[in-house]
């Protein structure tokens, strides 16, 4: 075989065997240089398979040989190869832009241990993007939640703690709701293998336990994906959790469940369901909502530079639920858009976060204050990241905000709802960017304010620069030259639509 | 009876509620962990129960001579890696308990609230 | 008359889960749940799940109380706080929609055993008939794990290797904890039937351990329920003759390498049968014929799972330990 | 003049700029003014070089990104009514940055690199606004004119600066999401949005939805400031005087009110809006707006802000004109844009060398200054007499235009609010006027002083001498304006 061919396979395993050779490391820095390589493998891999499947075509891999539904099979989509661009493109370049506060941060011995559950967390979140097997989606969940679980209760805060436990306990409800969803759909069909699953749920008249399984799966992955009001877990998680790894997770890890949360209700359950369509849509509509709107006030109240970002994702993730709530093909293409759009931006804004902390150790607005004076880079890159944030336009999250407002004006009065609501956020979004804006250039640094706490050695802060200027410059690329993401949005919309894997 | 058919679903739907209850209600952080596996075991005992076969033995050809009916294999290999999942995530959980006992002094999420607050 | 006993045992379940939930102290929940492991382990026997019921006993009896009554060594036994009353009535909510949501499922399903369900026409039924002609081995639970969906197993693996790494990261590296706090405790050496009793019986359960390893393919077993098995053995030695003298056994950077080596032996052998021009995990390429080499790749593959089990149970329980003087 | 760059890469020139500003702060300030300069002068060269061509009919468009968007390019394009808001923001840059040079200096001013820097950015985002080829494109450099005059307007950094700045900054994004995005989105759902002669919503949209899509776009392009939506104009008065001069007179507000004539022309089409019932408000809108904003600057006392309220109810006469809907007042419209932009740059640095002279922004302490500042005072008389619209200046040209298209159609309201206008304009700028030459001088902060520096009075005198020329030469941009509108009718 061409290892070509072997491509849906290396996508999981290259960085699923690094993170075992991480643990023999002794020394930190050498850990670290195999999650980099790894994690650098696997974004050439995805970059590689995207370009396999931009002309509509499909990767197919039957793993040990076993045809589906016998065995396991691996598919790489338009959908799923922008979930793998994004997943390892966050972990290559936190990790790249983490190294000092990775240092800063993490007890050096514990590094190895530490960089070995960054790579299962990445393969298993690779892992269950690429798998078509409704279980194996279950065993490479439990991998990367049990891996996130560890690699931010290395937060050096004892609250981080706290935020674990919450996350575990509710990511373990949620991974054990969609195992009972499984095993009601696999109760009735006797497969597991997606795409089986839409073909023989043709032929189940009994739907009821159908119906429940459609619930329990959706409610569990909704869980998982941080969805209003079950994200309780998401902020203290991302807020406690090492910059490195808010960096990492933030941009990618809710992405996923949602991303699996849309393949089960569009191609499994929507072509089998008698108004499956309509339940989705008034169940989630109403909560996108109220999760854009929410989101968005917390975090123009906070007082603290990650907590304020991660309560804007609760908001940006109501975004992409709301375009997906929409069931139309715009509005899907909106919501996979804004999967990538907001990976770079929020994925952006935890940079910042990270390198704000390099310098006056916590991210608190009191020690914030002034960082423009003194690093005047850090402090444009805000800006540029801001905008996304906000959905100025030249920036990538202008597009996905643009694609929502056209697909929601297709929808008549209710559009006129959604609109609103979305210029509402908007609105709040400048409040809480330029909150940061003007405590970056206006505040004055807080007298005899903690600096420079911790020797930052060169190379390091240079490859954060020059990561943080290649993410900031990205959010423009993709708001003046979207057509990548889009081509590959819309054709993961279309497919999702046209209810074949 | 359709009822009685189901009982095995029952005795499902009985644990889950309990281990379910005990998650969400309890404010003891050990308490809670063996609410979760409780509420882990109720979902293995459903896969295994579907897979239960009339006049079935366990799928070990050779065992016994009737080799003709087998029950469903496939639900108790999920089974088995589910739970392998369930205990590693006990252990994990547990672990953090440990550190936040240590962190804390208590292990009542109340008080840990309570110290939170304070600070 | 086995239904009645099948009654018997699950109306105990439920009693027990009950008393497990109520109990206010910590110790006596613990002890019910490993009591509650040993009768679901009972009633998964009588479902025709054989290896199933020996890794719930092995797990959750075994494994998952040891680990309890470790933690608990280290915090109050006791539960002092009742949940606020509005948090327990929207508890009893929440639980009461999803029962309902259960309950409205339950109508329309396949009544139980019914071989004319649907799990039972469609793909099970293919393993059934090929195991044989694949692999030639009399289980076929094993088969299905180890080949047919031997990625899944793959993922175990790796969530074990993670729960392994992820407590060691937590709890920090036994070897030094221990350094810090001063652990007087060396094991039950004072007590001379104990260990006596215990020097006796552990060489049968490594004895027990490898035959389950190594019988998987037959009967009910596998690296799993080994590793399982193996590791007991030794927490059992440390438990007797202290932790340092386990540690002295099999140090810590031993097991290390055991946990990663095990991941890394399953791992390698899909990557070798890639470079072998089959497909990650196609063990039929491993040997001249399809049934010789998905023999070997099973019997590699456990080994792999065994290894890696007992070293994260070993280091785990160590990590435990380290903290609270066990 | 013959075009020597192609027309798409003219933003770019300030950009290019930018650079070389950074690179010339790193050397000395004299390096980095020099590279101002000459960039202003380059960009002013490149555009003035289309002058000709596009007098003569020709047009240029190129698509930039084939697709932003699905089915959205990013386009520019040059046709008459660009062309001539390009060349006045070109030209006047040179001035300004003269001027600039003056008053940083004489100011001494912090952060002079960022001012100029931030400066090219705001011109090059306006020349973008001048060639958008579609409305989206049109937004797209809207918005970046916004953040990009946000550090500008805040440049003091104190704290009453930064409130006013983030009023600025909160109207201008909000009015520009709220209402502009959805207009543009809308357009561009429904038609491909490019902008073409004689419009391209005709037969697309009717009835109430023309009137709803019309007010989306007047009070969404909130750089017009009509009301409600003007409260930014006076707050971003705490801005460096340049910075005023060229928020009022070049870049935003003439970018504003320069994106609505485009739409009402480009994208509705004057006779697609006349033949409407819905649209008749905006009129009325803009006759409200001038008649309060002259009765406020009756009011005020801060010279800086008199004229803030001036430019609003100047700016409206624009969007008056332009709502007339007939041709003659289509081509005020584009007068009065050329006219005030050179009048009231007058009045800004005159203010600005008052304050940098004399130290003095109240209107009482100007008492007698045309004795100290005789140039001054003489560039600022000019500039006021402009503004009311007595001859012989430029504004005089452009209300001439405005009149007679109101009476095209018998548009007495036009008629009438014009009429008052000029009497309230007169009522706050002649009692200054008179003071400056006539009053008893009132000791100010600085006692003994004269002219401003140089460089500050030779741009003052140079719009002056604009806006007096403007009132003989202003053929030019008729015949620019009337090949607009022969394309549109």
């Amino acid at each position: 075989m061409n290892m070509i061919d072997h491509l849906p396979a290396l996508q999981v395993i290259v960085p699923l065997i690094s993170a075992p050779f991480c643990i023999l490391m002794r020394n930190h820095m050498l850990a670290w240089a195999v999650a980099v390589v790894a994690s650098g493998a696997a974004f050439s891999l995805a970059i590689l398979s995207m370009g396999f499947v931009s002309d509509g075509a499909t990767l197919t891999y039957a793993m040990g040989g076993w045809e589906a539904p016998y065995g396991i099979a691996l598919e790489i989509d338009a959908f799923s190869a922008l979930l793998t661009v994004i997943i390892s493109g966050a972990s290559l370049l936190a990790l790249l832009a983490g190294a000092a506060s990775a240092r800063q941060q993490l007890v050096d011995e514990k590094q190895p241990l530490f960089f070995s559950a960054w790579l299962l967390a990445l393969a298993g979140l690779l892992g269950i993007t690429i798998t078509a097997d409704a279980f194996n989606i279950f065993v490479f969940m439990e991998i990367s939640s049990l891996a996130s679980y560890v690699i931010i209760a290395a937060g050096p805060h004892r609250k981080a703690l706290g935020a674990v436990f919450k996350y575990l306990v509710m990511g373990t409800i949620g991974a054990t709701f969609y195992l009972i969803g499984v095993g009601l759909i696999y109760m009735m069909t006797g497969t597991l293998n997606l795409e089986d699953i839409a073909l023989r749920l043709n032929d189940v008249s009994d739907q009821r336990p159908i119906f429940v399984a459609a619930g329990f799966i959706t409610i569990g992955l909704a869980l998982k994906a941080a969805v209003f009001p079950l994200h309780v877990w998401m902020p203290n998680a991302y807020n406690y959790a090492p910059h490195i790894v808010s960096a990492f997770i933030a941009a990618c890890a809710t992405k996923v469940s949602l991303y699996v949360m849309m393949r089960f209700d569009f191609m499994v359950f929507q072509p089998n369901l008698v108004g499956h369509e309509f339940q989705f849509s008034y169940f989630f509509m109403p909560l996108a909502l109220i999760a854009i709107l929410s989101g968005a006030v917390v975090a123009a109240l906070s007082r603290d530079l990650k907590r304020l970002l991660a309560w804007s994702s609760v908001s940006q993730i109501g975004y992409i639920v709301l375009g997906a709530s929409l069931t139309t093909e715009a509005g899907l293409t909106s919501a996979i858009a804004h999967m990538f759009n907001h990976a770079l931006a929020k994925g952006g804004g935890f940079l910042i976060a990270m390198g704000a902390a390099l310098y006056y150790t916590t991210t608190r607005f009191s020690n914030l204050a002034g960082l423009g004076k003194e690093h005047p880079w850090i402090a444009a890159a805000f800006v540029v990241i801001g905008c996304s944030l906000i959905g100025v336009p030249g920036t990538a999250g202008f597009i996905s905000k643009w694609l929502l407002v056209s697909a929601a004006l297709e929808q008549g009065a209710l559009g006129v709802l959604i609109i609103s609501v979305v210029v509402l956020s908007s609105l709040l979004a400048v409040v809480y960017v330029w909150k940061v804006v003007e405590l970056f250039y206006f505040a004055p640094r807080p007298e005899g304010g903690s600096s420079d706490v911790m020797q930052v050695r060169k190379p390091e802060m240079l490859l954060y620069m020059l990561v943080l200027g290649l993410v900031a410059g990205a959010n423009i690329w993709f708001g003046i030259m979207p057509g990548e993401p889009l081509a590959l949005a819309g054709q993961a919309a279309q497919a999702l639509l046209g209810g074949s894997l | 009876m359709v009822w009685l058919d189901l009982y095995h679903y029952w005795v499902f739907a009985i644990l889950l509620m309990i281990g379910y209850f005990s998650v969400i209600a309890k404010r003891n952080l050990v308490k809670k962990l063996i609410g979760l596996s409780l509420f882990q075991s109720a979902v293995f005992l459903l896969y295994i129960t579907m897979g239960k076969v009339d006049g079935g033995t366990a799928p070990i050809i050779g065992m016994t001579d009737k080799t003709d009916i087998f029950s469903n294999p496939l639900p108790q290999v999920l089974i088995l890696t589910a739970i392998v999942v369930g205990i590693s995530t006990t252990a994990l959980g547990l672990s953090i308990v440990v550190r936040i006992k240590e962190a804390y002094g208590s292990i009542e999420e109340d008080v840990i609230h309570q110290k939170d607050q304070v600070e | 008359m086995i239904e009645l006993f099948n009654v018997f045992l699950m109306s105990m379940l439920i009693i027990t889960a009950l008393a497990m939930v109520s109990s206010r102290h910590l110790f006596v929940t613990v002890m019910l749940s490993g009591f509650f492991s040993l009768l679901i382990a009972a009633i998964f026997l009588l479902l025709d799940a054989a290896d199933v019921a020996l890794t719930e006993a092995a797990v959750g009896a075994g494994i998952s109380t040891v680990l309890f009554l470790g933690a608990l060594a280290l915090m109050d036994v006791e539960e002092t706080v009742r949940g606020e009353k509005w948090i327990r009535i929207f508890s009893l909510f929440v639980v009461a929609v999803t029962t309902l949501a259960l309950v409205y499922a339950a109508f329309e399903q396949p009544a139980f055993g019914d071989p004319n369900a649907p799990i039972h026409q469609h793909v099970a039924p293919w393993y059934i008939q090929h195991v044989p002609i694949h692999m030639d081995i009399p289980n076929i639970v094993t088969g299905i794990l180890g080949s047919y969906r031997g990625y899944d197993t793959l993922g175990e693996v790796f969530v074990v290797f993670t729960a392994g790494i992820g407590v060691l990261s937590i709890l920090g590296d036994p070897v030094k904890n221990r350094r810090q706090r001063v652990v007087k405790k060396a094991g039950l050496r004072h007590y001379l039937i104990p260990r006596l009793v215990g020097r006796t019986l552990i060489p049968f359960i490594v004895l027990f351990g490898l035959y389950v390893q190594f019988h998987g393919e037959y009967s009910p077993g596998g690296g799993f329920q080994a590793g399982a098995i193996i590791a007991a053995a030794i927490i059992l030695f440390a438990i007797l003759e202290g932790e340092d003298q386990a540690l002295k056994i099999i140090p810590m950077r031993g097991l290390y390498f055991l946990m990663a080596s095990g991941a890394l032996l399953y791992a390698g052998v899909g990557v070798a049968t890639m470079l072998m021009g089959g497909r990650f995990l196609e063990y039929g390429v491993l040997a001249d014929t399809m049934v010789a080499g998905q023999q070997w790749g099973i019997l590699l593959i456990e080994a792999g799972v065994g290894m890696t089990v007992t070293g994260v149970l070993l280091t785990i329980f160590h990590a435990f330990a380290a903290r609270s003087n066990l | 003049m013959e075009p020597w760059i192609p027309f798409q890469y003219i933003p770019l020139i300030p950009l290019v700029g930018v650079v070389a500003i950074l690179l010339g702060a790193r050397v000395n300030d004299n390096v980095r003014e020099a590279a101002t300069l000459i960039t202003a002068l380059m960009t002013a060269l490149a555009v003035w070089g289309f002058a000709p061509a596009v007098m003569e009919g020709q047009r240029f468009s190129v698509t930039l990104l084939d697709e932003v968007l699905p089915g959205i390019p990013l386009a520019l394009q040059l046709e008459p009514l660009g062309a001539m808001f390009a060349i006045l923001a070109g030209s006047l840059w040179v001035v300004n940055s003269v001027y600039s040079i003056g008053y940083m200096r004489g100011n001494k001013e912090k952060n002079q690199t960022r001012f100029y820097v931030f400066f090219a950015v705001s011109i090059a985002a306006a020349l973008g606004i001048a060639f958008a080829g579609n409305a989206f494109t049109l937004f797209l450099f809207y918005e970046c004119l916004t953040l990009s005059t946000y550090p500008l307007v805040s440049h003091k950094g104190d704290e009453k600066t930064i409130k006013s700045a983030r009023i600025y900054l909160g109207v201008l994004i909000s009015t520009s999401i709220c209402l502009f995005l959805p207009a543009v989105i809308w357009v561009h759902s429904v038609s491909d949005g490019a902008f073409a002669a004689g419009g391209i919503l005709s037969g697309v949209l009717s009835g109430p939805e023309v009137g709803l899509l019309l007010g989306l776009f007047v009070f969404g392009i909130g750089k017009a400031a009509v009301m409600p939506v003007h409260r930014w104009l006076p707050a971003a008065m705490v801005a460096p005087t340049p910075v005023s001069a060229l928020l009022h007179a070049v870049a935003v507000v003439k970018a504003g009110v320069f994106s609505i004539t485009k739409v009402v022309i480009y994208l509705f089409g004057v006779d697609f809006l006349f033949a409407q019932s819905t649209v008749g408000w905006m009129l009325y809108i803009a006759a409200f707006t001038i008649i309060v904003s002259s009765l406020v600057a009756i009011q005020q006392t801060n010279l800086k802000r008199m004229l803030a309220y001036s430019t609003i109810g100047q700016l409206s006469y624009v969007v008056l004109a332009v709502s007339v809907l007939t041709p003659l007042a289509e081509v005020g419209a584009t007068l009065h844009m050329v006219a005030h932009a050179f009048g009231k740059i007058t009045l800004f640095f005159a203010a600005g060398a008052i304050y940098v002279a004399a130290k003095k922004t109240e209107l009482y302490q100007l008492a007698g200054i045309g004795r100290r500042m005789p140039w001054t005072a003489a560039a600022f008389t000019i500039g006021a007499i402009s503004m009311i619209g007595v001859p012989p200046t430029g504004g005089f040209v452009s209300k001439w235009y405005i009149l007679a298209g109101a009476f095209q159609s018998d548009n007495f309201v036009a008629i009438a609010t014009l009429i008052v206008s000029t009497g309230l304009t007169a009522t706050y700028f002649l009692p200054v006027v008179y003071s400056m030459w006539f009053g008893k001088e009132i000791e100010g902060p600085v006692a003994n002083h004269g002219e401003a520096p140089m460089a500050m009075v030779i741009a003052l005198t140079t719009t002056a001498a604009l806006t007096l020329l403007f009132f003989f030469l202003h053929g030019p941009v008729k015949v620019m304006e009337q090949q607009v509108l022969l394309g549109a009718l």
